[in-house]
């Protein structure tokens, strides 16, 4: 349940942008969920909607769409790009889960596939973030 | 899109009085001892003290306190477990003993990670563990933590008296509350810690021998 | 697009011969002055040495050799002044003694500019003095610089140990040459590296004393 | 005169990338020179066209064309954005030379002009790149 932290971090800064923005009403927000992370996709749903109930004002569980963003690496050393899913199947679940606390711990952990490196880019699929928030004045 | 997490990470530290970067230009000064020590005291005076080890790249609070076998637990985030009375925060619990090689950007990435997830609990004092620098992670506290105090560290070398006159420079020139500055690793009587340093306003705190 | 720096740096390093970078994880035990001090007797010995100070954030090799009022040629690049028989380069040139507030990210641009601008004369040895951590100058000069070699610095610390075995372990894993580890301040006789580092296959240099 | 080494790796660049991609001729190519470092144009220009006589193949002056591109800077602390040819204004001759040298140095000299951080990225005009090549299989 440590999904808890960034659902907070996500509906709040929905609400601030709204407010920011001077919304009246949300009508959709679009939020992209890294596949680093391994976020379980269940549990940050019950925790986004736990913490609307406590007050989210404009802001409902229907209006929100998630959306997984597929994580590719690429090696600052050889240029070799791949997806995380191909390192993910070498990586124990220990390791694996300590990435889904931290994720640059990956660079603990996983290695390019080409030269060996530890050296690379997280070039997407990193983390959780809002992607858009559509409203109406 | 904007960073969700830079929204949680002030309210993280709600309950936490006071915040204190124990930092220093140079490496092998003894940050890490004195950050280490200061929170052991403050948690034997019965203060509710945290630590945080924010040096990735070289963690040794752990060492120094011979932590071992404790984990945080999930909790709407996640808790620092106790150690001699310390809510103990190291990125040493996902890292193991393994290298970890992380250019700066993933190092402000990570930490930005970890003040958005850890969850302290009530605290008088939180003492943050500096890695060597001004780099990302003294700037990102800076940025991040509004509230953070500075306490200095330098010895009797000249090398690191002058990397920390840099240091000291850049945390005046923003405003930042500087606690004062503690000589490390003292050889001979009297304090060597050079009169301009001290010229800069700022409070000494005494000397610790080698 | 493309980053045309990147395409010259080995043509920089064309007429160089050996090159040295003096690293070991943590900070305060002496790469520096290890740094300092080989360039200094390779110098003496008559081989062309030069020195690169890669420690942007607290640089210390000049305050070390005590340079002071040279200045870079500009000659199609620029060209390391001499200091005692050492061509010597340092971003000290160019930000004296203020503070340098750096992100990693920006430290591997400029040492990439700094790579890519530089034309050392020919040269036996070229000593690179390294900031501790393997943040991104460590990748950056493996990265960039394929022949170049690691000297390891450490202290009888238990802590200096840790963290030096962690880098080691990452120079074994990508197939970087080790030159050895050189124990400096040993306070007691006999050598107090840890057998379980120098079982990691890579040559004991020797200790120096406090 | 170190406008050189940086011409030198534009020319380099371009020829090698000509040669990946097999063009028999170089129609065009935009190199972008970064605010920033004040590079001197006449002397950038004078050094590829001395690097081009001692063989530049393909390529040769009349097909490369230089822009510059202002340099905006954005405070990571309050998020002011501004422009470094105001920052310049106060700089001595002798910082803003440190620059021209080394970019980054520019943390040493300039400062938010809102919030006084040296804690900015430097959002464009940084250094001398290639925009794009164009040409002929
Ligand atoms: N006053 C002191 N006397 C002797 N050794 C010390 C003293 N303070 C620290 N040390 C030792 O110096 C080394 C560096 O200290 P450390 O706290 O890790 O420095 P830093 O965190 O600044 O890199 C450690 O081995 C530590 O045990
Ligand atoms: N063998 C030694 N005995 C005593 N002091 C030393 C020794 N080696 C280095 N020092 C001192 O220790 C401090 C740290 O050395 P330095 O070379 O700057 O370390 P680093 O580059 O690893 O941070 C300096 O003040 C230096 O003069
Ligand atoms: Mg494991
Ligand atoms: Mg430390
Ligand atoms: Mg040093
Ligand atoms: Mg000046
Ligand atoms: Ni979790
Ligand atoms: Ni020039
Ligand atoms: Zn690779
Ligand atoms: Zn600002």
């Amino acid at each position: 349940m440590h999904e808890w932290a960034l659902a907070e971090a996500v509906v709040e800064t929905v609400l601030k942008e709204a407010g920011k923005e001077n919304l009246k009403e949300i009508v959709r927000v679009k939020v992209m969920v890294g596949e680093l992370q391994q976020i379980e996709l269940d549990v940050f749903n019950f925790a986004m909607e736990n913490i609307l109930q406590q007050g989210g004002g404009a802001l409902s569980m229907e209006k929100i769409s998630l959306e997984v963003d597929k994580c590719v690496l690429r090696c600052k050393v050889c240029g070799e790009d791949w997806y995380y899913s191909d390192s993910l199947q070498d990586l124990s679940e220990e390791d694996s889960e300590a990435i889904h606390f931290v994720p640059e711990v990956a660079h603990v952990y996983v290695r390019c596939p080409r030269c060996g490196s530890p050296d690379f880019e997280i070039t997407s699929g990193r983390g959780v973030w809002i992607d858009y928030i559509e409203g109406e004045k | 899109m904007m960073d969700p997490r830079l929204n949680v990470i002030n309210k993280r530290f709600q309950n936490v009085k006071k915040i204190i970067a124990v930092s220093g230009g140079k490496g092998g000064i003894g940050k890490s001892q004195t950050a280490a020590s200061l929170a052991l005291c403050l948690a034997k005076h019965n203060y509710r003290t945290g630590l945080l080890d924010l040096d990735f790249c070289g963690p040794s609070t752990h060492v120094i306190l011979g932590v071992e076998g404790i984990y945080p637990e999930e909790e709407k985030g996640i808790v620092p477990p106790k150690f001699n009375g310390i809510s103990f925060m190291s990125i040493t619990y996902y890292t193991g003993n393994n290298p970890s090689p992380l250019r700066g950007s993933e190092i402000s990435n990570a930490i930005i990670e970890i003040l958005a997830i850890t969850r302290w609990e009530d605290l008088d004092f939180l003492i943050i563990d500096m890695p060597p620098g001004t780099g990302d992670p003294v700037l990102d506290v800076i940025r991040l933590i509004k509230r953070v105090e500075f306490l200095l560290v330098t010895t009797p070398s000249r090398v690191a008296q002058e990397v920390l006159k840099r240091e000291l420079k850049v945390l005046n020139e923003l405003g930042i509350t500087v606690i004062g500055i503690l000589e490390n690793m003292k050889t001979k009587k009297g304090s060597q810690v050079a009169s301009e340093l001290l010229n800069l306003g700022v409070p000494f705190l005494g000397s610790i021998d080698f």
